[in-house]
């Protein structure tokens, strides 16, 4: 991978380079600090293509500044007439040679990396082996997102959780217009469009860490607003947390018995438009894991004056143009409260974002997710009729080897 | 000097090119047939992308029928021809003759059009097919339709110049106007090549 | 205009015959355009092989297409350089906007 | 204007004068005044912007109405303010390049201008009839589709209207460039401004009919029920982003050639040299013209074309920087060797290259298919376009404005004022959009009502804003500028900047005929090669003649008002259908009247050339 750059001259300058750029913005937002496989191979195209620009630009600057301080005229010379120069063929020559070559150095790595982050296929590890592909559905909706894993029936909205060992493939679609899915320091954005086509990407995590994820393709109003969360965990933990929240249903009760009566208006105003619990995509987030958010609806302070503003206005001004305004509901100021009881005994575990950062690692091979994993053999005949009751939407991967996976791993269920 | 653009009589070989006047018509509209190629090819292209999203409608296979269109293609083939012989007399400088081919030519533009409208509406009544009914539809509709108001706005064209100069004959100041008027009028025919390859005979394969 | 009176009438008729010569080429031009489209047509009608007719089809458009070009709109005399030229740029923008609808809008 | 000159007009028939004009000289004020109005107007938009960005989780605007300011701002400056600027660069100057009397349509200029104008007040309309486009200047399916109200409405037909105007337009400066040439004035002695505004004009004629035709099918599916950009009835809403590109990036090198024209012209007179490499320049620009049309793709390498698709419009994108660095390196070797004059205009040249330099590099980093999965769409592609079009365009209009003033208007532009204009614009143009590169890449995308606080982007944005100050001070200065040389009026000579090119060998301004004899051209620069060899004063090129001049016609202005009426009553339908009618009907009317009514022009006799003489105006 790194091929290209070995040969590279100016490592030197490289590093030097790359050491002021990384000092630019916040870790979980700045693409000048990757904290993933596709955010550092960009930047290091990045930093070559500013080597090769800076270098460009001095040489235009020292002919410039040369040129301007040697040639003006002078008190005495206004009627002197320089020589009238045609051109020079060895110079036009040089200027559009040079340039050639270095659009060629930076052509070169380009290209690669464009066919390298297209690849979704699996990856190998040391041994050849395949490693399970985690796949995730993402819709993107104005001005909220919504993650489904597949075949392990967890379903969020606004913040999905990745394990840091691996590549994470991501297959999305927009349910209305294109919105744009950016997650700068770990991978470069994709859009999200409503045509029957799905993008696919992937992410790999370097290090855990909560992520910000920015929707880069105006969608509305509250297009600004539209922010996600990439909460990138251990292995361990990653297991761990699908486990979690495989086992919430919408029918868990809560304890105390405000949150009870809680969950009831919940039951009668919201679930039109919310579900708890792994659900396909609905009107509104789902809320399974929502007292473990980082944010309300994506950007807000999680506290309950600003859920008790949310749910009382429906978001209104706080994010213009959301769609739950439509909403039809009427609540008093108890009956909000109560839902806010509830709402904040969504947590389905132990793992949420603090997860992150709290530095403790617990390694896992998730094989505990894609049971039977060790038979990946050749023996697919007998898993033909397995094919039929699976929902066949999800495997309209372009990719000709991940509906191979899909399908084996379905049917193995 | 100018005045003299409106004696008809003793006109040059290239009357539509003699005056500076008419040699810039004469490029200019040249050129924006160049341009012109662009928005064909952006409605061409609009129709190849969009020629199987029938949604729940009629499909291509469902609507085309060839018959019509090789009557209208000769038609419009041959109206070609007659606006060429309508050239070939403004050479002669008999412009008579000239008027009575542009004549033909207006006759087998209206034919054209009749059964172009026809088709549309056979389409409309007998399939439910419309602008309408799905994003197919649409590329249809606005392809062939842009192509007709060509068509119409051809012979309007023609028949405007046929009547206003009908009197006064063949001159330095019109001859360049009935010879872009040609050249619009083959243009037409190019782009009705490519819809009946394009729209209906590929559709129909 | 300055050539007015100088066109005598021999010169008129060496002109009328040479524009008959070349109307003889246009019903030439005439006679193979509907050919082509006979052509086209039956191919389509006979229900030969996609993989073949389309290719073949869209050749005869562009040959007919040349044919109106050059003989029916006189590309083919003097003084059309320009024309010439803008119109094949036409071709070059058009080819490419066709082509980029035809493939990567992808479904 | 009938055979001559009448001086001393009232307000009424000044203004009845410019409704009904045809002579390119006016036409090009007119661009001019229409222009300035909208680029003011872009800019007062600009500063909307940057006041609500001024800190985070501002609330100054609403974010609907910001997404209307800047969907407008960018609106308003690509297509009613840099792009007419140019045409009345072009319009004023080009003729006169080449020797020419008139252009080859003056009839359908004046019909360009006006359809330009009334497009681009309709456009404006829609501020007052509930609220203007919302969408972005690209308008992508299917928001465009989404939005509610009318503005998006008024956006595709005020644009479709303005862009007629547009296409005609650049069909007339093509045919003037083939057809009306002086004697002697052969292809490769064009200069530069001219050369690179004919190869604009051929964009022009190549990529507005994309855009005409995505257009319209924005303007069928919003207004009549279409489905080509609708999802759930087949439609595909990548056809409109191909459409609009397709058009979109041409647009971009519409706007540069013309600029670097400019510089071409005012390099070589204040260095008093001729243009470095004169072929090389020629043979780049329409190099760089054809590789435009190649390249759109690289505004959607995020849509999911896929890598082979990517890989090949990056590198196509790539290689124009090759003739563009052609360019950049014949701009210092003209300067090499020079004898330099710090006139204002030079300095805007000057300031240009280091600035545009830094545009293209960025937009070559940009073209990297696979390192714009991070710029796209952030503030590093605002930071890059605002470097080569404020950097590259802007710069150059004002050059071209001010090289050219004397010219046009017979005065010379207070030097102090315009130095002070160049500085102030300079160094608030790099303050406001220097830092946007880092905000771009430290997570920050673009078209964002508001930014959050506490993720680092605070500091960036305060002095981006406070940047755009100095820009509108630098602006107000121009203006004042403007206003204050023109009441003084202190008329100048025909060539107070000692140029080469062949405008500067007439009357400042030009007589309405623009040349009594046509001038005879001996080579490139032809104005400096009589300097030289000669007494300073182009040769006739054939005897005193008559001249023909065309009618004044009011028929343009009528002939764009139809459309412009005519376009409310298709967008509001129902019973406005009527206008609809009204609208095409006075449209259609004006075309019969125009093509049954044979305007055959005037002369100018010889004999009452004398009575002009020494009368600078040009009636
Ligand atoms: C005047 C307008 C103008 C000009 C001239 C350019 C010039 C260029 N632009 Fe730019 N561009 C825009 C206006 C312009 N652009 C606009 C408005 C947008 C955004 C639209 C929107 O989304 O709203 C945009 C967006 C844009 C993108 C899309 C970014 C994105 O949305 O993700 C890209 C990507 O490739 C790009 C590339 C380029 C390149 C390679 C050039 C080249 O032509 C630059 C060439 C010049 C040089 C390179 C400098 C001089 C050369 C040398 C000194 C020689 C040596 C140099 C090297 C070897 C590098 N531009
Ligand atoms: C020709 C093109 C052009 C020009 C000249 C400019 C000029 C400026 N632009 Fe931009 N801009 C675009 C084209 C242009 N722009 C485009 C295409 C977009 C993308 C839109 C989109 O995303 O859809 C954009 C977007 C854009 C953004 C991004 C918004 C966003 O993504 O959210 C910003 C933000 O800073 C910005 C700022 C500016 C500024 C500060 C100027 C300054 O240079 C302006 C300077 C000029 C003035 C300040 C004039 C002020 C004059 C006065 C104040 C005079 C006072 C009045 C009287 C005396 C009567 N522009
Ligand atoms: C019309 C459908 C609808 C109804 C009914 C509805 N909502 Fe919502 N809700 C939404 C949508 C859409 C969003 C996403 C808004 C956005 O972020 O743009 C949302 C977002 C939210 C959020 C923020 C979610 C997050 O992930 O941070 C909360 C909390 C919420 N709703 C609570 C409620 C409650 C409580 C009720 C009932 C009293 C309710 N909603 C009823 C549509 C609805
Ligand atoms: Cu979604 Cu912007
Ligand atoms: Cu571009």
């Amino acid at each position: 991978m790194k091929g290209w750059m070995s040969r590279f001259k100016a490592v030197f300058a490289l590093a030097v380079l790359a050491l002021i750029l990384s000092g630019c913005g916040e870790p979980f937002l700045s693409a000048l600090q990757p904290r993933g496989d596709g955010a550092e191979q960009i930047f290091q195209l990045m930093v070559l293509s500013v080597v090769i620009m800076l270098f460009v630009f001095v040489v235009v600057m020292i002919i410039y500044v040369f040129v301007v301080i040697k040639f003006r005229r002078k008190k005495g010379q206004e009627d002197f007439i320089p020589k009238q120069t045609e051109g020079n063929h060895a110079l036009e020559t040089l200027w559009t040679v040079i340039p050639i070559i270095l659009l060629l150095i930076l052509a070169v790595p380009t290209v690669q990396y464009s066919f390298e982050f297209a690849d979704v296929s699996p990856e190998t590890t040391a041994e050849g082996d395949e490693l399970d592909q985690i796949w995730i559905d993402v819709t993107g909706k104005q001005y909220w997102w919504h993650f489904e894993y597949q075949d392990l029936e967890v379903s969020t909205s606004q913040e999905i959780y990745i394990p840091t060992d691996r590549k994470v493939y991501l297959s999305m679609i927009s349910d209305d217009v294109i919105h744009s899915f950016w997650v700068p320091s770990i991978q470069g954005k994709m859009d999200v469009n409503p045509t029957g086509n799905r993008n696919e990407m992937h992410l790999h995590a370097q290090e855990e860490g909560v992520y910000w994820g920015k929707c880069a393709e105006l969608c509305g109003p509250s297009h600004s607003l539209m922010d996600f969360k990439v909460i990138a965990v251990s292995p361990g933990e990653f297991e761990q947390w699908v486990e979690e929240m495989q086992e919430v249903s919408e029918e868990d009760v809560p304890e105390s018995e405000t949150a009870q009566d809680g969950q009831e208006l919940f039951a009668d105003n919201c679930l039109a438009c919310h579900a708890v619990g792994s659900s396909p995509n609905k009107v509104g987030p789902n809320l399974t894991s929502f007292a473990d958010r980082v944010n309300l609806a994506g950007v807000f302070e999680m506290n309950e004056e600003n859920l008790f503003e949310w749910i009382d206005t429906k978001g209104e001004d706080m994010k213009p143009g959301n769609l739950m305004v439509d909403a039809p509901y009427d609540l008093n100021e108890e009956e909000i409260n109560n839902i806010i009881e509830y709402l904040m005994t969504l947590s389905p575990g132990e793992i949420n974002p603090d997860s992150a950062e709290n530095g403790v690692y617990q390694d896992s091979d998730l094989s505990g997710l894609f049971p039977e994993e060790e038979e990946e053999g050749e023996d697919s005949e007998e898993e033909e009729d397995g094919d039929s009751e699976d929902n066949g939407d999800e495997e309209e991967q372009e990719s000709e080897e991940d509906s191979e996976e899909d399908s084996e791993e379905n049917s193995d269920e | 000097m100018a005045d003299d653009m409106l004696k008809s009589g003793n006109l040059p070989e290239h009357p539509e090119r003699a005056t500076l006047e008419g040699s810039n018509k004469f490029m200019g509209f040249w050129f924006f047939l160049g341009g012109e190629t662009v928005l064909f090819a952006s409605l061409f292209g609009t129709f190849l992308a969009l020629r199987n999203s029938n949604a729940e409608g009629p499909a291509r296979e469902d609507v085309f029928g060839l018959g019509l269109v090789f009557i209208m293609t000769i038609i419009l083939l041959t109206s070609s021809l007659t606006s060429v012989y309508a050239m070939y007399h403004m050479r002669n400088h008999s412009f008579k003759k000239m008027q009575l081919w542009l004549g033909v030519t207006v006759a087998l533009g209206l034919a054209f059009l009749g059964f172009e409208i026809y088709e549309f509406v056979h389409y409309v009544h007998d399939y439910e097919f419309g602008f309408r009914t799905s994003a197919f539809g649409s590329a249809f509709y606005t392809l062939v339709g842009f192509h007709g108001a060509h068509v119409a706005f051809g012979l309007l064209w023609f028949i405007t110049l046929m009547i206003r100069n009908n009197k006064r004959g063949l001159n330095l100041y019109n001859a360049p106007k009935f010879y872009i008027a040609s050249l619009y009028w083959h243009f037409i025919d190019v782009v009705w090549v490519f819809i009946f390859t394009v729209v209906y005979l590929m559709g129909m394969v | 205009m300055a050539n007015h009176s100088n066109i005598n009438d021999e010169k008129r008729e060496f002109y009328k015959s040479r524009n008959k010569q070349e109307m003889k080429m246009q019903v030439y031009t005439f006679v193979m355009m509907i050919a082509f489209t006979l052509v086209a047509f039956g191919l389509v009608l006979a229900e030969v092989d996609a993989m073949f007719t389309i290719p073949i089809i869209l050749v005869l458009a562009g040959v007919q297409v040349l044919f109106q070009l050059y003989y029916f709109m006189h590309m083919n005399t003097a003084g059309h350089e320009w024309p010439a030229a803008m119109i094949y740029s036409g071709i070059f923008a058009a080819a490419l906007t066709v082509l980029a609808l035809a493939t990567i809008v992808w479904w | 204007m009938s055979t001559t000159a009448n001086n001393k007009a009232g307000f009424g028939s000044a203004l009845w004068d410019y409704l009904t004009t045809v002579d390119h000289k006016k036409i090009a004020i007119l661009y001019l005044v229409a222009g300035m109005f909208f680029f003011i107007l872009g800019g007062l938009q600009a500063m909307l912007i940057r006041i609500q960005l001024i800190s985070p989780d501002n609330e100054f605007i609403s974010a609907q109405f910001y997404n209307e300011v800047l969907t407008m701002h960018g609106t308003t400056m690509i297509f009613l303010a840099a792009m007419p600027l140019l045409f009345a660069l072009m319009n004023a100057v080009l003729p006169l390049q080449i020797g020419a009397r008139d252009v080859a349509f003056p009839f359908i200029n004046a019909l360009g201008f006006w359809l330009f104008f009334f497009g681009g007040i309709f456009l404006n309309v829609s501020w007052f009839t509930g609220g203007a486009p919302d969408v972005g200047w690209t308008a992508y399916a299917p928001l465009s589709l989404f939005s509610e109200g009318h503005g998006v409405d008024y956006y595709a037909i005020g644009l479709q209207i303005s862009g007629i105007g547009t296409l005609i337009g650049g069909i007339n400066f093509i045919v003037t460039v083939v057809n009306m040439r002086a004697p002697g004035m052969t292809y490769m002695r064009m200069p530069l401004f001219t050369w690179t505004a004919f190869i604009a004009s051929v964009l022009i004629l190549f990529a507005f009919p994309a855009l005409t035709v995505g257009l319209f099918l924005l303007t069928f599916d919003r207004l009549f029920g279409a489905h080509f950009f609708n999802p759930d009835m087949g439609g595909n809403v990548i056809i409109w982003e191909h459409l609009f590109w397709i058009f979109g990036h041409p647009e971009v090198y519409i706007l540069i050639l013309p600029a670097f024209g400019v510089f071409s012209e005012v390099i070589p007179t204040f260095a008093k040299k001729r243009l470095f490499g004169y072929s090389s320049m020629v043979f780049a620009t329409v190099l760089i013209a054809f590789l435009g049309f190649m390249v759109w793709a690289h505004h959607m390498f995020t849509v999911g074309l896929g890598p082979i698709a990517n890989s090949i419009f990056a590198v196509a994108t790539m290689a124009i920087a090759v003739p563009t660095g052609i360019k950049i390196f014949n701009w210092l070797f003209t300067l090499w060797g020079g004898s330099i004059r710090m006139t204002s205009p030079m300095v805007f040249a000057l300031g240009f290259i280091p600035t545009f330099t830094i545009g293209g590099m960025t937009g070559v980093m940009l073209a990297s298919s696979a390192a714009d999965y991070q710029y796209h769409d952030s503030y590093f592609v605002v930071a890059h376009f605002h470097y080569v079009i404020v950097g590259g365009v802007v710069l150059g209009i004002f050059a071209g404005l001010i090289y050219w003033w004397p010219k046009m208007f017979g005065t010379m532009l207070n030097e102090k004022l315009n130095h002070w204009f160049f500085w102030l614009f300079f160094f608030g143009f790099h303050l406001t959009f220097f830092f946007q590169h880092f905000l771009g890449l430290m997570g920050m995308p673009r078209r964002y009502w508001k930014f959050l606080p506490d993720q680092g982007l605070d500091l960036f944005n305060l002095i981006s804003t406070i940047g755009a100050f100095f820009m509108a001070i630098g602006t107000i200065v121009f203006l004042y500028n403007v206003v204050v040389t023109q009441m003084k009026n202190v008329k100048v000579g025909p060539d107070p900047w000692d140029a080469r090119t062949l405008e500067w060998a007439i009357a400042s301004p030009p007589p309405f005929y623009n040349f009594k004899q046509l001038p005879l051209v001996r080579g490139l620069d032809p104005l400096w090669i009589e300097k030289m060899e000669n007494n300073g004063r182009m040769q006739p090129a054939e005897p005193l003649g008559d001249v023909h001049m065309p009618n004044n016609s009011f028929v343009p202005f009528v002939m764009s008002l139809g459309l412009f009426i005519a376009g409310f009553g298709v967008m509001y339908q129902g019973g406005m259908w009527i206008l609809a009618g009204i609208g095409f009907a006075i449209t259609a009317g004006s075309l019969l009247y125009r093509s049954i009514k044979d305007d055959l022009g005037y002369h100018i006799h010889k004999e009452d050339f004398d009575k002009e003489e020494g009368d600078g105006s040009n009636g």
